[in-house]
């Protein structure tokens, strides 16, 4: 067979595979081609499919139905991905270091440390971003799954390993973790008179 | 479409049927315009050369007929009526033109340019309907994937931010259920009662530091117990209750009970 | 240019346009093919609609944009089943025409065309329809809306422009595209050269 031979049939196998919103069967395309064409559907349709194969688009026989399909190496250009610089919210930020000094720690933990409801989507934006992902299940009731930081966070924040992260004794001495309540800020001295400014 | 088409090859009836026709279709007619266009219709003619004159007459003897007939014509059959009768005037005598109006054969030439325009534009309305049109003649693909563009947040913070955040929290904590120390400080009370206490076993003029407590954690606390202490000896010399004296300044404070006669 | 030097361009304009669910504008495909490309953009769509000349599938230009359409010889094979014709009246069908030829046109215009007053549901059909929209206020007192054909409408009535429309030459040749009042008999229209919308 030549395609030169059957343009006009490829033509309309075109046109109602193009125009189908499901995979057309060889019964579906005998229902809308001539009848004495019918019994060469199956050699055209293999025909047609060699002419797109190189192309953007191709046609798929899924099961025993054929539709075109935009080739799949081209996928890429029709999902096209934007990044978006975007700042990490508080609650972002706080989970994430909590996940880091408490880890393995369980989303309830983490809410009670801060004591306020972790929304979802914070784990879930700290998970897309790979900083963190799922340890082993707590065994207590519910069994609640616990999180703990990637080699990724360690990558990104560069840390050879977890010990690295200052202990709350060094935050405190670097003024970051300042928890004094303001009366123990009066300077004290032994002797009763002196000057203790 | 049917309707449009055949409004177009109706000029095939007999002409005396026109009138009677026209009259029960009258409910049918798009307005004035509408029925103008019919009777032109019926003149068999182009209408690039369509006679107002006559159209003008046709249309004034239907008005008469349908008004004889039944009807209350629409004001604006009405109004075209007046409209054509005062044309048809213009176009008989032709020279009372007055400055501000149009000619009569301005004013046919203007119906007659509306009556072709409107032709026109229904005999063009009748072929776009009868293009190709998509979905039915021609089509879109039936099932496409889509282009989509995904935003893709991309999120940065620093060590920093990080290990701020965490002392935050610990000193949110911290604050959470924020404790007052108890202040180790002598009160105004505590001085009177040890005052009163000691009073009956002084035997004469006592220095008044030898009366504070010892064992100070810090000399804050020892100085609010000499200042609570002194008040006290002050309130107690203002109720009679003890003598003061102080031999030079900023010397000692001596007390001494007042011994009761 | 070389159609076969650009088989890679050519194919990814192809997947575009197929996965597209609208026409798409030079622009639109600018954000999903390389820069360097950007400038043989019109030239490589001309050789696509080349190719998909004689295809059951054709590309189509509409006004800037361009879709794949099957070809439309092959409807007697894919008809479904007429529908606008019936649907729509012969007000809404002159009124469209009016649009379509005579564009911006206030309403004050196209009832002076027609003769008659225009009923509140003929364009708000036609807006409904997506043939047409709001064009410009035209600038003179009472500043009325214009109203002129959408991209849709020309993509409906498979139409590359506004040249494209059955008789627009003969119309224009016959002075016929002259909005200007003819008669002022319309109780609408009293105020033969005013728009009074």
């Amino acid at each position: 067979m030549e395609a030169d031979n059957y343009r006009e049939e490829l033509r309309l196998l075109e046109a109602l595979l193009f125009a189908s919103n499901t995979p057309l069967s060889i019964d579906d395309l005998k229902a809308r081609v001539p009848d004495d064409k019918h019994d060469y559907l199956p050699a055209l349709l293999k025909m047609l499919q060699l002419q797109y194969r190189d192309k953007g688009v191709n046609l798929n026989k899924i099961d025993d139905r054929w539709a075109f399909r935009t080739a799949p190496d081209l996928a890429y250009a029709l999902h096209v991905e934007k990044e978006i610089e975007k700042k990490l919210s508080n609650a972002a930020i706080e989970t994430l270091s909590i996940i880091a000094y408490h880890q393995p720690v369980t989303r309830a933990e983490i809410e009670n440390i801060r004591g306020v409801a972790t929304g979802r989507g914070t784990l879930d934006i700290l998970m897309e971003s790979e900083w963190i992902k799922m340890g082993r299940r707590r065994q207590v009731p519910g069994r609640p799954v616990t999180w703990i930081t990637s080699n990724h966070f360690l990558d990104y924040f560069g840390l050879e390993n977890l010990d690295d992260l200052p202990g709350v004794a060094e935050l405190q001495a670097s003024g970051l973790l300042d928890t004094r309540p303001a009366i123990d800020t009066i300077p004290e001295t032994a002797d009763m008179f002196g000057d203790d400014e | 479409m049917d309707n449009i088409s055949n409004i177009f090859e109706e000029d095939k009836k007999p002409e005396e049927d026109v009138t009677e026709k026209l009259l029960l279709d009258i409910d049918g007619f798009d307005g004035p315009i509408d029925l103008l266009m019919n009777l032109a219709r019926d003149q068999k003619v182009d209408l690039t050369k369509i006679s107002i004159l006559e159209l003008a007459n046709q249309y004034l003897d239907f008005i008469e007929k349908a008004r004889e007939v039944r009807l209350e014509l629409a004001a604006d059959y009405l109004v075209m009526a007046a409209w054509l009768a005062y044309l048809k005037s213009r176009l008989l005598i032709p020279e009372q033109v007055e400055e501000d109006e149009p000619s009569g054969e301005a004013m046919a030439e203007a119906l007659a340019f509306q009556l072709r325009r409107l032709e026109a534009i229904r005999s063009l309305g009748v072929k776009l309907v009868e293009q190709e049109k998509l979905g039915q003649d021609f089509f879109k693909r039936g099932n496409p994937e889509g282009l989509y563009t995904l935003s893709k947040a991309k999120h940065d913070v620093t060590l920093f931010e990080l290990l701020k955040s965490y002392g935050n929290i610990q000193r949110r904590n911290d604050n959470n259920v924020y404790r007052v120390e108890p202040f180790k400080l002598m009160s105004m009370e505590e001085a009177l009662e040890r005052l009163v206490h000691m009073l009956g076993r002084i035997p004469s003029w006592q220095s008044l530091f030898t009366l504070l407590p010892t064992g100070f954690e810090t000399s804050l606390v020892a100085r609010s117990a000499l200042a609570s202490m002194l008040s006290a000896t002050l309130e107690m010399a203002k109720q009679g209750n003890i003598h003061i004296k102080q031999e030079e300044l900023f010397g000692d404070v001596y007390i001494k009970a007042v011994k009761e006669e």
